[in-house]
């Protein structure tokens, strides 16, 4: 059976790990929008600069939910600072690859962690800006990266 | 995979066998070349000249009117670009259509405007239809041509093609119809209608890919698009496709023979898709006029979901289904036959076609009424849109 | 009829039953559009994949360099037009091709001629065949595109496309190669050729009617014949004739790894034919270069007959064969392919072309050597013209 | 077996009527050139002013040598202003049509037999231009017509 998406992909969409949301999360990050097709939301709970649990939500294609699933798992039991590294190129890699037009999705959810990790230094009282780095606005549509 | 439901018919439509039966011969003993002398040769042509002849009963239109082509696309570039550059020399480089045309038509005419010509595409509104009003304030002095589908590949709304071809035929502006996904599917009336150009593909109505035609009003002479041999009255060269074209006829007879009988079941399954899933997905819409569309087309938009994902799960249930995201497609916005008809774009990216051909059974429409709602479900569950929908939050 | 032996393969070609073998999935169950995002579809979309992958390994070009069309014809004109306007954007307004190319070359270069382009058309000299140094004295600063056929269609010349390729591309100037009937016949390699763009069909060497390619190399961009959807990247729209195109890629696979075994014995096969027909003939004559020609090519004049006339009776006698006479085509004027090699009117109506293909045995041979002169003979005895030569009448 | 040309002209082409010279032909009409691919010589034999005898030889195409076949048949045993009324049309019809870029081959049947009757009156030291009327230019390609 052909597929348009690696095996990989198809496993995480059919079965994405980590789906749902924290009711008491320290953090939480969520970027895309409607128009584009693409939003994803994360969660991440820390306990001793560990990232203790994560979930997602995600509206969006195929490799959007592949890509925020999988992403997850990457960062599960990580150091804020490990995790903060995943770049969208990882998590492309770990997927066997994506098909050009689908690049933006790995974006999304390097960035919707960026965004939940941000999110947990201002809960903190921290700037995260210079910890995070200049987060894409959530609102602008990061499909057209 | 459970059963196999096909529902993508306006992609494209599978062979028939009968069909393929009548262009066997042509695959295999009878690969002589139409244009030549001999008799083997003559074989071929003979094949050629009776699936022209059948195409002009069935589409109402003479046989020297019918130019075959490779497909669809071929025809709608042919058509309107020979026609937008002969009337150019006479000072008309106004052409006129409609936002939600297929890619066939808008593309050639993106490629005019940045050539000079000026373009009004008219509004289809909410519904899918023109006004043959905006037609009618819209054809100027310097008009050249309308070109206006037949019926909306995705929405499957009937254009007034009637009302349009008078219209033209009293402005005296050519006419221009992109029948695609028309022919073989409800009653296309070639002269009857005013039409002065047409464009068909065979693979739309259970016929071979790669064959089409562009039905020529006698009389009207434009440049060709592909130049070279004799090949069709020397207006469209290269060898003839003979499988392909005795494929095209055969299928457009058997579609034809069978509209009458074959349209009210379908219309009746349509009908109980569409309602079926209205009723049971909250926050769901029928895209396009309920009436005026093809027998076999639906097309809803669920809010809160992306189309993509939904075809995917579709198609772990074994059905075949396509959509109007953007994701689909690879460019970045949804369908721009959605967003002609007024959807947000976040609503277009959740829609889903279905479209039905005879091979779907009562069952199948069960099987799609009963898989369909759960996976938008799930899709709903770890949607974040859906959440914000459900809190009634602004979005987009 | 006695024995059928098709000698018309330069015309069209037998579908060889391997590659309809190799097509039969797609004209029956997958039936998928290789655009669709369902795993049918992309079942589809994986044989077209395929098909590209193995025309750029047969072809020594990159499978991104290989778009799909509807044949040679459509191929020749996207090439040649396409470039022609986008090098008129800079200035470039003149066009070097060769006197005897298909008309698919010639009408387009006529069409842009009526268009404000500059043609320069080389002569090929009594044995068919190109001149290096006439192509070097005729490339200006406007020179837009070179389009040199590979080789030629009636008189089964081969040119000299290196040296050409390696020309254009000293002075940068496009070079395109219509390589219809040089593809499977006789090795073609796009990149150490120096070629920018060749057009195949696939009906030429066995494969299906109805589909061919243009090869881009990687970096030229266009724009498109055919506009519309996003197939072939977006460069050639038109839903996928699957079937077609799998059908092309494995007869062109067919016929390379065929070829060397293939071709001495059909050398041998044309050159006996050859000679035993200038031999029992007298005032005949071989059209072309004796060597540099395709493997199957034969085509030789008859003094005093007429070619249509020498088809109907080889017909009689179940051969299928082809003439450059202007009655076998419906224009008035013989073949320009004949003229342009130097051959008076009269000389150029009583030729015969004789394209052999691998079908062909030398049994075959011994029968046309057996049935044409008889022929010949018995035209000339009731051939007034036949008369006049012999008397060493003037004429013409 | 499907046929470029109708059954009549076939017939007529492969089994030619009245083929050859008359060697002490009263009246002898070439028309047609080399260039054109078409050349029709008529032979006629006058006898109490009817056609005693008609021949022909012909170079040219299928219908060509079908037109000069079925010509000699219609005039054969005819008077001679019976055959001056022979019309292209009238070849045509009698070969159940011609494919239009055929039709010159009828033509140049009239035209030849017309020359044959004119080349028979100059031959009688009459004047053949009244009686015959302006006959093509047997040079120049009929063809073209
Ligand atoms: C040299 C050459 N170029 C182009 C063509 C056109 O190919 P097609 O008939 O497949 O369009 C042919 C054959 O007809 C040919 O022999
Ligand atoms: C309305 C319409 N026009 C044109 C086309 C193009 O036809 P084809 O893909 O056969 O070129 C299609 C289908 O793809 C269509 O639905």
């Amino acid at each position: 059976m052909a597929q348009f998406y690696s095996d990989k992909v198809m496993e995480h969409f059919t079965n994405p790990r980590n789906v749902g949301e924290i009711p008491d999360a320290d953090g939480i990050g969520e970027i895309g929008n409607a128009k584009c097709g693409d939003i994803m939301k994360m969660y991440i709970k820390v306990k001793d600069g560990l990232i203790d649990d994560v979930k997602f939500k995600t509206y969006g294609c195929g490799s959007a939910i592949a890509t925020s699933s999988i992403a997850t798992e990457m960062i599960m039991g990580k150091t804020i600072e490990e995790a903060l590294q995943l770049s969208n190129k990882a998590v492309v890699e770990a997927l066997d690859g994506l098909p050009v037009n689908k690049i933006h999705c790995s974006v999304l959810a390097e960035q919707s962690i960026k965004a939940a990790i941000a999110d947990y230094y201002t809960r903190q009282g921290i700037d995260p800006t210079p910890i995070v780095g200049k987060l894409a606005d959530p609102h602008q549509p990061i499909c057209e990266l | 995979m459970d059963r196999f439901i096909y529902a993508d018919n306006a992609a494209t439509t599978r062979l028939l066998p009968q069909v393929l039966n009548k262009m066997m011969p042509y695959l295999t003993e009878q690969y002589g070349n139409p244009s030549s002398l001999y008799s083997f040769g003559q074989t071929a042509r003979q094949a050629v000249d009776e699936a022209r002849d059948t195409v002009a009963e069935y589409l109402n239109c003479r046989s020297d009117e019918v130019f075959f082509t490779s497909g669809g696309s071929e025809a709608d570039n042919w058509a309107i670009r020979m026609a937008a550059h002969a009337m150019a020399k006479k000072g008309k480089k106004h052409i006129i259509s409609t936002a939600f045309e297929h890619h066939a038509v808008l593309h050639t005419l993106k490629a005019l405007k940045k050539q000079g010509f000026e373009i009004t595409l008219l509004p289809v509104y909410e519904n899918g239809i023109v006004q043959i009003d905006d037609l009618k304030q819209a054809i100027r002095p310097d008009t050249a041509l309308v070109t206006v589908m037949f019926a909306n590949n995705e929405i499957g709304t009937i254009q007034p093609i009637s009302e349009i071809g008078a219209v033209c035929r009293e402005k005296g502006v050519f006419f221009h119809t992109d029948a695609v996904q028309a022919v073989g599917h409800i009653p296309v009336d070639f002269a009857g209608l005013n039409i002065d150009m047409l464009s068909l593909a065979a693979h739309k109505f259970h016929g071979p890919k790669g064959v089409g035609a562009l039905i020529i009003r006698k009389g009207l002479r434009f440049a060709n698009l592909i130049e070279g041999g004799a090949q069709e009255k020397g207006r469209r060269a290269g060898t003839e496709n003979t499988a392909g074209i005795v494929g095209l006829a055969e299928a457009l007879k058997l579609a034809c023979l069978d509209m009458e009988k074959a349209t009210p079941p379908m219309i009746a399954k349509r009908d109980r898709l569409i309602s079926g899933l209205l009723g049971s997905v909250e926050r769901s819409r029928l895209n396009g006029d309920p009436i005026k569309r093809l027998p076999g087309n639906v097309n809803i938009s669920f809010e809160g979901i992306e189309g993509e994902s939904l075809l995917l799960l579709l198609d772990f249930k074994g059905v075949c289904a396509s959509s109007g995201s953007a994701c689909t497609s690879g460019s970045l916005d949804p369908s721009h036959v959605l967003l002609s008809i007024g959807l947000p774009h976040a609503i277009a990216h959740g829609s889903l076609r279905l479209s039905l051909s005879q091979d779907i059974t009562d069952e199948d429409i069960d099987t799609l009424l009963e898989v369909i709602p759960p996976i938008i479900n799930r899709l709903r569950d770890i949607s974040p849109l859906w959440e914000k929908i459900l809190k009634n939050e602004k979005y987009e």
